[in-house]
Order: C-alpha cells, then structure tokens, then sequence
C-alpha cells in the first residue's frame, strides 16, 4: 500500500478507534456493547494497521511472542478472577457472595469482578482476532 | 478343590513354559508336554475319586457381576477323563508325528492350552462358565486348524472360528434368556427350568441345541469339521473326533438334563424332533462318508455320524438311553482315534491320502492295518469290542421308549460303516507282497504305540464292560 | 484448603485443563515442560474424577450440585454430578491421561514442528475440559457451547496431521459437524421458546406440563436434537465424516476421537432425551424404537463396511460406526438394564478402541504399512504392541472376562427384558462379524511369516501407555464392580427423571 | 386456510428463519465448492440466530437497559440475544477454522472444489 492519503487518515482516527475500542470494553458492564465487541475494535485497529502500513510493520508492532502472551494471560486473568471466589469460600466466578464491593450501579467502577473479567476478554477477543488475521494471511 | 485348580491349571502354565523355552531344545520340550499332559491326568483322576465317592469340590468366584463356578459332577467327571486320558496319547502320538515338522512350538503351547479349555468345560458348574470355556476353546483350537499355514488351511481356519462364534452366539441369548427366566444359572441345584412351564421353551431349547449343535456338527451345522481336516492328523484325531465336537454333545447333554432336566423336555415333547434329526445326522452322514475318496475326510463325516449315536441316546429321555450315550462316549474314541492314527501313519509313511490308491498298502505297514482293522470292527459296533456295549444299551433305550425304528437306523449305520471301511482292508491286503515294510524308526514307534495302546484298551473293555460300567452308572443315577 | 478444594472439583475438572491449555503456548520452546504439563493436567483431571467418583458412590444416590457464581438453579448456571457425570469424567481422563503419555516425544513424525506440537496439546486439553465440561453442565445452551469447543477442537486435532488429506478429512468434519451443533443449537431454541428455561432439570418439569399445548414445537426439538447429535456421534447412516477423519488423525488424535470425543456427544444426547424430553415423551415420539432400529442398523452396516476395509485404521473407524450402534440401542431399550448396560458398553469401548487405535498407529509409525494383508508376522516383531491389540480385540468380540462381554452380557439382559429378541439376535450376529473383521488382523500379525525387516516396538513411554489402557480392558472385565455400579446407578437416575 | 396464512404472517420471523435454514442447509448438502459450503453453513447458523433472539422479542417491549428516568413494565428478553453473541463467537471461530482449513486445501491442491480435490486425491493415490 503506497497510498499516501489513506496512511495520513489512518495514522490519524486508527488511535482513536483504539482508544474508542478500550472505552466499550471498559464500559461493557454499564451500557450496551461489552468486552467482546471492544476487543473486536481493538483487533480491527490493528489489522487496519497492518493492511495499510503493510503486514511487515503490522508484526513489528505486535510481535507474535507478545500475541502469544496477551492471548494465553487474558484468559488466564479470566480464570484468576474466578479464583478469588474459591479463596474466599465461596463457588467459582461469585461476585457478591465473595465480598467484594459492587459500587454504585451506573457508575464505571461498579459490578465487582465482571468489569475486570472484561478486561480479560477484550484482551484475548483483541489478540484473537489480530492472530487470526496474520494466520490467514502469511504463507506457512 | 487343589486337584481341581491343579487339573486346570496344568495345560495353561505348560503352554506358557513351552512358550518360553528354546525352539532348539526339542527332547526338553517334549519331555515337559509329557509332564504336564500327565499332571493333568493324573488331577483329573484325583478330582473324579473325590466326585464319584459323591464329594462335592466347587469352587466359585465373581467377575464381572457373574458368578463363574466349577463343579464337577459325574457327566463332567466322565469328559473331564476322556479328555485327559486322551490328551496324553495324543501327546506321545504327536513326539512322532510332527517331528520334523514346521510350528512346532505353537502347536504344543495350544495343545496344552486346549487341554485346560476342555476340562474347563467339563467341570464347568454353571452356564457362564461353560460358555467361557466353551468360547476361549474356539480361539486355543483355532491355531492348531491352520497349522499348515496354506490358503486352504486359513480358509478353513475362518469357516471353523465363524461357525463356532455364531454358535456360540446362540448359546449366549440362550443362557441370557435362562437366566431372565429361572434367575440362576447352577447345575448343582437340579435342573435350572425345572417346574417351569411356558409356550417358549420349545424354542429356547432348540436354540440351545443348534448352539451347542453346531460344535457337535448336527446335520444342517457340519460343515466346518470336514475343511478342518486340514489340520495336521493329531489333532484332527483329538480335537475334531472328540474333544472339540465333545464340548458340543456335552453341552447338549448339559442343556438337556441339567438345564430343562429329562422330565421338562419330555413335558414339551420336542424331543422327538431332535431324535429324528439325530437319526438322520446318522444315517446321512456315513453315507455321504462311503463317497468320500480321501481317507480323512470320510473318517470325518463318519464322525459325524457317530456323534449323532450319543445325542440319540441323550434324547431318548430314557436311563438306558443315556447309558447307552455315556458308553458310546467313553467307548468310540478309542476306536476312531486309532482310525485316524493309522491315516495319519498312512499319510506320513507313504504320503498317501486317496483311498482309491491305497491298493495294497497292508504289505508295506502291516502293523497299522492289523490295528486299522480292529478299529474298523469297532466303529461297525461288533464284539469283541468296547462300541458294541455302547450301540447295544442306545438300541435298548430306543425302544425302551417306544421308538424301535432308531433301533433299525443304528443297525443299518453299522452295516453301512462296514461298507465304508471293510473294503479299505480287503484292498490293503491284496495283491502280492512284493514291497517292503517302511515301518520303521523311532517316529513310527512313537506313532505305533498310541495306536496299540488304544487298540488294547477298545478290546479290553469290549469283554469285559464291567470296568467301564461304573462310571456310566453313577452319571445315570445322577440324573435319574 | 482441602475442603474448599474438595467442595470445588466439579468445576476443578473443567478448568483446570482449560487454563493449563490456554497458558500452554507461551513455553513452545521448552517441550518437556509443555509435555509434563499435559500429562500433569490429564492426571489431576483423574485424580479428581476419581474422587468424585468415590464422592458420588459413596452419598449413595444424592447428586453434588454447583452453582456457579452463586447464583441458584433457575438463573445461573449450574453444574451437577451425579453417577453419569461422575462415570463419564472417569472415562475421559482414564483415557485422555494413557494417551497423553503415548503421544510424549512421539508427535514429531506426524504432526511436525514444536509449535504445531504445542497447538496439538492445546487442542487436546481443551477437548479433554470440554468433554468434562459436557459431562458436569446441567445447562443446556453450556453444553452448546462446549459441543462447539469440542466439534472445533477435534477438527483442529485432525487437521494437525501434515498430510493433505487430514485438511480435507478435517474441513469434511468440520462442515457436517457445524451442521449438527445447527441442528443442536435449533433443538435447543424450540426447547427454549416451549419452555422459558435453559437448566434441565427445570426444563424438563415445564416440559411435562407445557408439551400438550405444543406438540409440533416439541416434536421438532426432539428430532433436531436426534439429528444432530446422530450426525455429530456418527450414527449409522450419518456417519460419512467418521471413517476419513479418524483414520486420518495423528495417532493419539484418533484415539480420543474414537475414544471419548464420540461418547461425549453420546451422553449429551443420553442428557436431552432422559434429562429433558424424559422417558415418557421418548416413548410418545417413538424415540426409543427409531433408536433400537437405528442402532440395529448401524452394527450391521457399520461391521460390514468395516470388512470391506483393507486399511487396519479405517477399518477400526468403522467398528467405532458398529459399536456406536450398540450403545444406542442400549440407550433405545428403556429399561436399567439395557442402559446401564449401554454405560458400561460405552466406558469399555472407550478404552478398547483408544488401545486398539494406539497399537494400530505404532504398528503404522514402525512398518509405514497401512494395509493390514502387509502386516505379516508383525506379532513377533513387535510383541507388546500386538499383544494389546489381541487383548483389546478379544474383548471388543465380547469374550468373557473382557470388558466388552461384561457390557454385551446386560445388553442382551435389557434387550430381553424389553421383550424383543431381535436386538440379542442382532447384538451377537454384529460380534461375529466383529470377529470376522478383527480376527483376520491377529491372524496376519501371528500365524503368516515375517518379512525380513527390522522393525520394533515403539519407545518406552508408548509401551507403557499401551500396557496400561490393555490392563484397564481386562480390568474392566474381571472387576467391573465400581463403573458398573455407577452405570447401573446412572441408568437408575436417567429413567427416574 | 386463512387461519394457516394468518399464523405464517403473525409467525413471520420463524418463517423466514426456516426458509434460510433450509437454503444453508441445501447450500452444505449440494455445492462441491468449499467457500460454497462455509457459506451455507453461516446461513444455517444464522437462521438460528434468529429463531433464537426471535423466540425472545416481545412486540411493544423495551430494550432491557434499566433505566431509572423511564421504568417500562415490559422488556424483551435479553437473555437469548446473549446467548446468540455467544453464538455468533463460536460461529466467527468455526469460519476462521474453515477457511484456514480451506487455504491449505487450495495451496494444495490449487482448487477449492470439493469433487475436483477427491479426483486429484484419487489419482495421486492410484500412483
């Protein structure tokens, strides 16, 4: 791609539509969209990346050693989250039950664990979709 | 109860040591076959004195839900001797006749392994465990079939282990359906269906019976045993004139007396269908057995024939009818294990199977003739010999029930087995005696004896019954 | 500690190989850990089936509930063990752990670099926890999801082989597969729509009461649900995927395929008609004698097909068309004994046929023969690994004192005492041509000379596999006390719902 | 007759989602053309979708937002849109399966045709 045009407009919305990626994943538990659809917009920020700048500048970026990691410890993060429930004697994933504060309803900092388990997702959902992508499009 | 598991246990724990010796070692290895072929007698022998003094050796255990138990009683005892008694001169037959053969190690592990197949089946106190046995004998047998390695031999190998699967198949919706029916399975207790009565049971038995018939080579189910006479002669002598196709009558003969018990199948009054279908096994079969031209294969479909003589006399119901059975029991393989020795001495000594060519072949194996003759007198049912007694009590129990023309058909299968064998002779001796004599070697000593040694014993019992008398006794006060 | 971790195990069987699987791909580089971590995973994935197990046979009846996040029945979701869930963990890990241990160094030749390795356990850890996942759900669109984890990773297990005609047997699967998780995913919307809820157990008392007011509704949920979990459990005329993509996997891949992956879906579809639609509305669709037909079917045409077969791994895969036949056929019979025979049919077919494809692939990876007329002889050359096949043969025949007569035995004892001959004379007509298809190979291997090549058993670690899974067929057979208890239980619970 | 034809129309999204269940499903059965395949396979899936989220409208309800300003009584059901964006995830995984499965075959074989595949598969074989 040598299309000086479209590297100037990407170069500037592509930040944002990370940042509007991570914004509904970190609003998922208080309005509609959620952690899943973030990490598809976080994914696609980087895949328009790379179809633009070229798939070379797409690895440099996201390296598939850091892929690796972001895709194996978001879902790891899933399951520690549960985990606290366990710790705290009570069954696996408990929000409530397991003591922890669940804030003002609305606000960014409420439902408990659910919020911090989205994180997880998003992250994974991102690094997926982006894996996928190089998968599909390098030779083996 | 040690004499049992010993008795048992002799054939499995020989094949295994034969399994581990060295091929090269082949005076070890006889020697140990001998061993544990006597061992195995001698335990039989040791069991059947404590059964017949009317002790009770039964041994159970629980595997899988069932309860497979062991519990001799005198039928069991009667086959569990035959088999054993047997098994050791086979054994010293075959030192001679696979000498020099290819596989003998895996012919001789079998062997040992069928052995305790066999007498599992004999001592065998429930249906689960006859049928264990029963089943397990297929697959030891199966290797010995194909011995010869050749197309035909595997071929027949496949007809064998289908037709005793499917068999045994039948047998196990049988017991299956016994069980669902009576809730038990133990012969000790009397007959299992015993006061039972219901529209069914006609038909259960016949599935019992062609399951059990098709190792006894009933007419319609023969056809393995004539192409499994290409195995080598020994065991077609043992296995397939007595001990295989025995497992069958046996279980017929269980299934008849201990399973519906003598007055249940006589209330159904079915048992003339069967008598019917075993007098016709025994005319049928011999006479297809004058056709045949090569030797074994007209000794097999005799064989046929005669063991129909041993369900004919079960099937009468009667106590001299089953008499009758237990004597052609004991008493025929003494002369047909002679009758296939002497091919097999034939076969190997001069490589002859056709009878057709076999034109003055008593000049050169005299001493094989002398004892394929006295056989020969024997599967004819004359005196001096041990069948007369046997083919006398089955004619009696016939009409003793009422159905003399049986009587008529086992007269007329004697005279037609005279037909089949008397001419083989009259041809051995003609012509000039301008051959030499070729039996010689330690091979054909190691043949002869076992043919001498049941000659003897088939003349022996034929004056004088009385020896084998007893145990024909106790297995009809048995059950009577 | 030992409490909390006691009280939390069903949810322990499930996550555990989970989370190790999805952390397993950042240590490509160290391959002993990767594989340790496997065999660490199946085996505490055992050892807790084992204790539920015990749990579950000692409460004597009682079930263990888990509500997940605390939240009761109706709402969230909920996690129930009882003697099915319990029998089948047993199952998944008693096989997943021997094959594990066989596939230890033993991958590179099929499957290729250590990266593709490392995907290859990722993909059979995750099988593994979403079968267990299958087993201890109560929900029904959980089990959705986790049939589509598990459809996803067997293909993913299939189409490791470097060969092209994995990718094409694997994309085959993939595509009817797909289509039967539709077929599920259909069932389950009708069943939602009918009754409002996802948990069986609440579903299925709404359902007895609301079924009347919707007859078709039902009726289409009962037969997506057949349709679709008979393609994905290949029953017998919707099994064409089968042969190719289990004969095409890597070894270890084809045993949990035939092993486990199979007897997944075949206990949740055994979930949805006892669990859900219940015995009554089975008979009132007919559902239990279009099982018994089907299940007629498949044993005669799956064996048949299997003796046309001259390839030892397809041949093997459509005995797994066979004997999947039996065990619907148990599940068709309605009565305890029939199903309880089925369950134990199932646990014993599990191990024979993972031991039967282990063996089959040592002998391929040693000789590179496929065809079994080309394994002459093979029996003295390679002892361990054809003395396993002959065990596991035999009992699949159904020889007494193996596990497969054990399962037989109450088949033809639930047949019977449906009052239906044709099943007992059908069920012992398929072992005869089981013999007629396995017995050949056994008689290659040990009766017909040896070429003159050198060829071995496998290693150390694939021996030790094999002996263990061929101990745990006549096991089975001569002590099947435990499992046969836990099926008999199983099937006492199925038909009390 | 009317009665049948008013049930079609008020029952329309069943409708429709039996119709595009039927193309997929004819679509998987009949095309020998890989992509062909996949695609019938998201048509199949997505027609559950819709008897799915369909199975939870109420006509007239409220987006389950909760929203203290405006307190309707009725909402629609969120729980199977829930369930169908779980389903439409493992949809995206199976189609991402497919078509690197798909990518292989082709680079292969140089085709995406399913009877051409098995022809070349076969004749490789016969060598």
């Amino acid at each position: 791609m040598k299309d000086f045009i479209l590297k100037r407009v990407a170069s500037i919305i592509l930040p944002f539509v990370f940042i509007y990626g991570i914004y509904v994943i970190l609003h998922g538990h208080v309005s509609a969209g959620g952690s899943f659809a973030g990490g598809i917009i976080v994914g696609l920020s980087f895949i328009a990346f790379s179809t633009i700048y070229g798939i070379d500048k797409g690895r440099a970026k996201l390296p598939e050693k850091v892929l690796i990691f972001t895709e194996s410890y978001g879902t790891l993060w899933y399951g520690i989250m549960g985990m606290v429930g366990i710790f705290k004697g009570v069954p696996f994933l408990t929000n409530k039950l397991a003591g922890i504060d669940l804030g003002v309803p609305g606000a960014l900092s409420s439902a408990g664990l659910i919020s911090l388990i989205g994180l997880g997702v998003g992250i994974r959902v991102a690094s997926t979709m982006v894996t996928l992508f190089f998968i599909m499009v390098e030779d083996e | 109860m040690i004499a049992l598991i010993l008795a048992l246990l002799s054939g499995v724990v020989g094949g295994l040591v034969v399994a581990f010796l060295p091929q090269t070692k082949r005076g070890l290895r006889n020697f140990i076959v001998l061993f544990f072929c006597t061992c195995g007698m001698i335990f039989s022998w040791g069991v059947a004195l404590k059964v017949f003094a009317g002790e009770s050796v039964r041994l159970a255990s629980e595997f899988g839900g069932l309860t497979f138990s062991l519990d001799p009683d005198p039928l069991g005892m009667v086959f569990g001797l035959i088999a054993s008694t047997l098994w050791l001169i086979t054994a010293i037959y075959s030192f001679g006749y696979m000498d020099g053969k290819h596989k003998q190690r895996t012919y001789y592990i079998f062997f040992l392994i069928s052995l305790s197949m066999t007498l599992g089946i004999a001592y065998s106190g429930n249906l689960v465990a006859l049928y264990l046995f029963y089943e397990l004998l297929t697959f030891a047998t199966y290797p010995m079939v194909i011995q010869e390695r050749s197309p035909k031999a595997l071929k027949a190998g496949e007809k064998y282990i289908l037709y005793s699967l499917a068999g045994a198949g039948a047998i196990l919706i049988a017991i299956v359906i016994t069980y669902v029916y009576a809730g038990k399975l133990d012969f000790a207790s009397g007959p299992i269906l015993a006061g039972s009565l219901g529209s069914g049971l006609g038909w259960l038995l016949l599935l019992f019976i062609s399951g059990f018939g098709v190792k006894a080579a009933i007419m319609p189910l023969h056809r393995w045993l004539p192409a499994a006479m290409v195995a080598p002669t020994p065991v077609s002598a043992l296995l397939h004139a007595v001990a295989v196709v025995y497992s069958g009558i046996y279980g017929i003969l269980r299934v008849v007396y201990s399973v519906f018990g003598h007055a249940l199948v006589r209330q159904l009054g079915i048992n003339a269908l069967f008598l019917w279908v075993a007098g016709f096994t025994i005319l049928l079969g011999v006479i297809i057995a004058a056709r045949q031209d090569v030797l074994k294969k007209r000794l097999a479909y005799q064989t046929i024939s005669h063991l129909s003589y041993i369900l004919l006399g079960a099937l009468t119901l009667q106590p001299w009818g089953l008499a009758g059975a237990i004597m052609h029991m004991i008493c025929y393989p003494t002369s047909k294990i002679v009758l296939f020795f002497c091919a097999g001495i034939i076969s190997e000594q001069t490589g002859e199977t056709r009878i057709s060519r076999m034109g003055g072949i008593g000049w050169l194996l005299p001493k094989t003739m002398i004892a394929f003759s006295i056989a020969t007198l024997g599967m004819i049912g004359m005196l001096p010999l041990n069948t007369f007694w046997g083919k006398y009590y089955l004619m009696r129990g016939s009409v003793a029930e009422g159905r003399w023309p049986l009587a008529l058909v086992l007269i007329g299968s004697g005279i037609i087995n005279a037909v089949c064998f008397i001419p083989i002779i009259v041809d051995a001796f003609k012509g000039e005696r301008t051959r030499a004599n070729i039996e010689q070697g330690k091979r054909v000593v190691f043949m002869l004896v076992p043919v001498f040694l049941l000659a003897a014993v088939s003349l022996i019992t034929g004056l004088f019954p009385g020896i084998v008398w007893p145990f024909v006794q106790a297995v009809v006060n048995y059950f009577f | 500690m030992i409490a909390s971790i006691k009280a939390n195990l069903p949810v322990f069987v499930v996550i555990v190989p989970l989370f190790i699987a999805f952390i397993l791909l950042t240590f490509t580089r160290r391959m002993r850990l990767v594989e340790g971590l496997v065999i660490f995973a199946e085996a505490l994935g055992l050892v807790c089936a084992g204790y539920l197990a015990y749990t579950v046979l000692k409460q004597n009846g009682t079930q263990i509930i888990y509500q997940l996040g605390g939240w009761p029945a109706p709402w969230g979701i909920e996690l129930k063990v009882g003697s099915l869930a319990a029998l089948f963990l047993l199952i998944i890990f008693g096989v997943c752990f021997p094959v594990a241990i066989f596939a230890k160094g033993n991958l590179t030749e099929e499957v290729g670099s250590n990266e593709r390795i490392t995907r290859f356990y990722v993909l059979y850890l995750l099988l593994g926890g979403a079968l267990a996942g299958m087993a201890v759900t109560n929900d029904m669109f959980n089990i959705y999801v986790l049939v589509e984890v598990a459809t996803l990773s067997c293909c993913g297990l299939v189409s490791a082989r470097k060969h092209p005609r994995a990718a094409e047997a694997a994309f085959t699967y993939l595509i009817l597969a797909t289509l039967g998780s539709a077929l599920v995913m259909g069932g389950i919307g009708f069943i939602y729509i009918t009754t409002g809820h996802l948990n069986m157990g609440f579903a299925s008392q709404e359902l007895k009461q609301v079924w009347q007011d919707n007859p078709h509704v039902v009726w289409m949920a009962v037969s997506f649900i057949l349709v679709g979990f008979g393609v994905k459990s290949a029953l017998f005329p919707l099994h064409v995927w089968l042969p190719d993509a289990h004969s095409q996997a890597p070894t270890p891949a084809s045993a949990v395929l035939s092993g486990i992956a199979v007897k997944g879906y075949l206990i949740c579809f055994l979930k949805f008609m006892y669990g859900v639609f219940g015995p009554e509305l089975m008979q009132e669709f007919a559902v239990n004698r279009i099982l018994v037909f089907l299940g007629l079917v498949a044993i005669i045409g799956g064996s048949l097909s299997a003796l046309t077969q001259d390839e030892l791994k397809r041949r093997l895969a459509f005995s797994t068309v066979a004997q999947v036949g039996y065990i619907y056929l148990g599940f068709g019979l309605m009565n305890e004994k029939g199903l309880a025979g089925a369950l134990f049919y199932l646990t014993s077919h599990a191990v024979i046929k993972s031991t039967l494809f282990l063996a089959a692939g040592a002998i391929l990876a040693a000789t590179g023969k496929k065809k079994i007329s080309e394994l002459k002889g093979i029996g003295r050359k390679m002892p361990i690994t054809m003395a396993t096949f002959t065990i596991a043969s035999l009992s699949l025949i159904g020889v007494p004192l193996f596990s497969g007569f054990v399962g037989k035995w109450h088949l033809l004892l639930g047949s019977l005492e449906a009052g239906n001959i044709i099943p007992a004379v059908i069920i012992i007509f398929g072992s005869v041509l089981c013999a007629a298809y396995l017995f050949p190979v056994i008689r290659i291997a040990y009766f017909e000379p040896a070429p003159e090549e050198e060829w071995k058993d496998p290693g150390l670690s694939q021996k030790c596999s094999l002996i263990l899974l061929s101990t745990v067929v006549v096991i089975l057979g001569v002590v099947p006390g435990p499992i046969l208890e836990l099926a008999r239980r199983a099937a006492a619970e199925l038909l009390m719902l | 007759m009317k009665i049948l034809l008013e049930k079609l129309i008020i029952n329309y999204p069943y409708c429709i989602a039996a119709i595009l269940f039927m193309i997929g499903g004819l679509t998987v059965l009949t095309r020998s053309n890989l992509l062909k395949k996949l695609l019938g396979i998201n048509i199949m899936e997505s027609s559950i979708f819709l008897l799915f989220v369909a199975g939870g409208n109420i006509r007239g309800g409220a987006v389950p937002v909760f929203d203290k300003a405006n307190v309707e009584s009725v909402y629609i059901n969120p729980l199977p849109s829930a369930l169908m964006l779980t389903g439409i995830v493992v949809s995206v995984s199976v189609t991402a399966f497919a078509l690197a499965l798909i990518i292989r075959l082709y680079k292969t074989y140089g085709t995406v045709d399913a009877q051409r595949i098995a022809q070349m598969r076969n004749e490789v074989e016969e060598k």
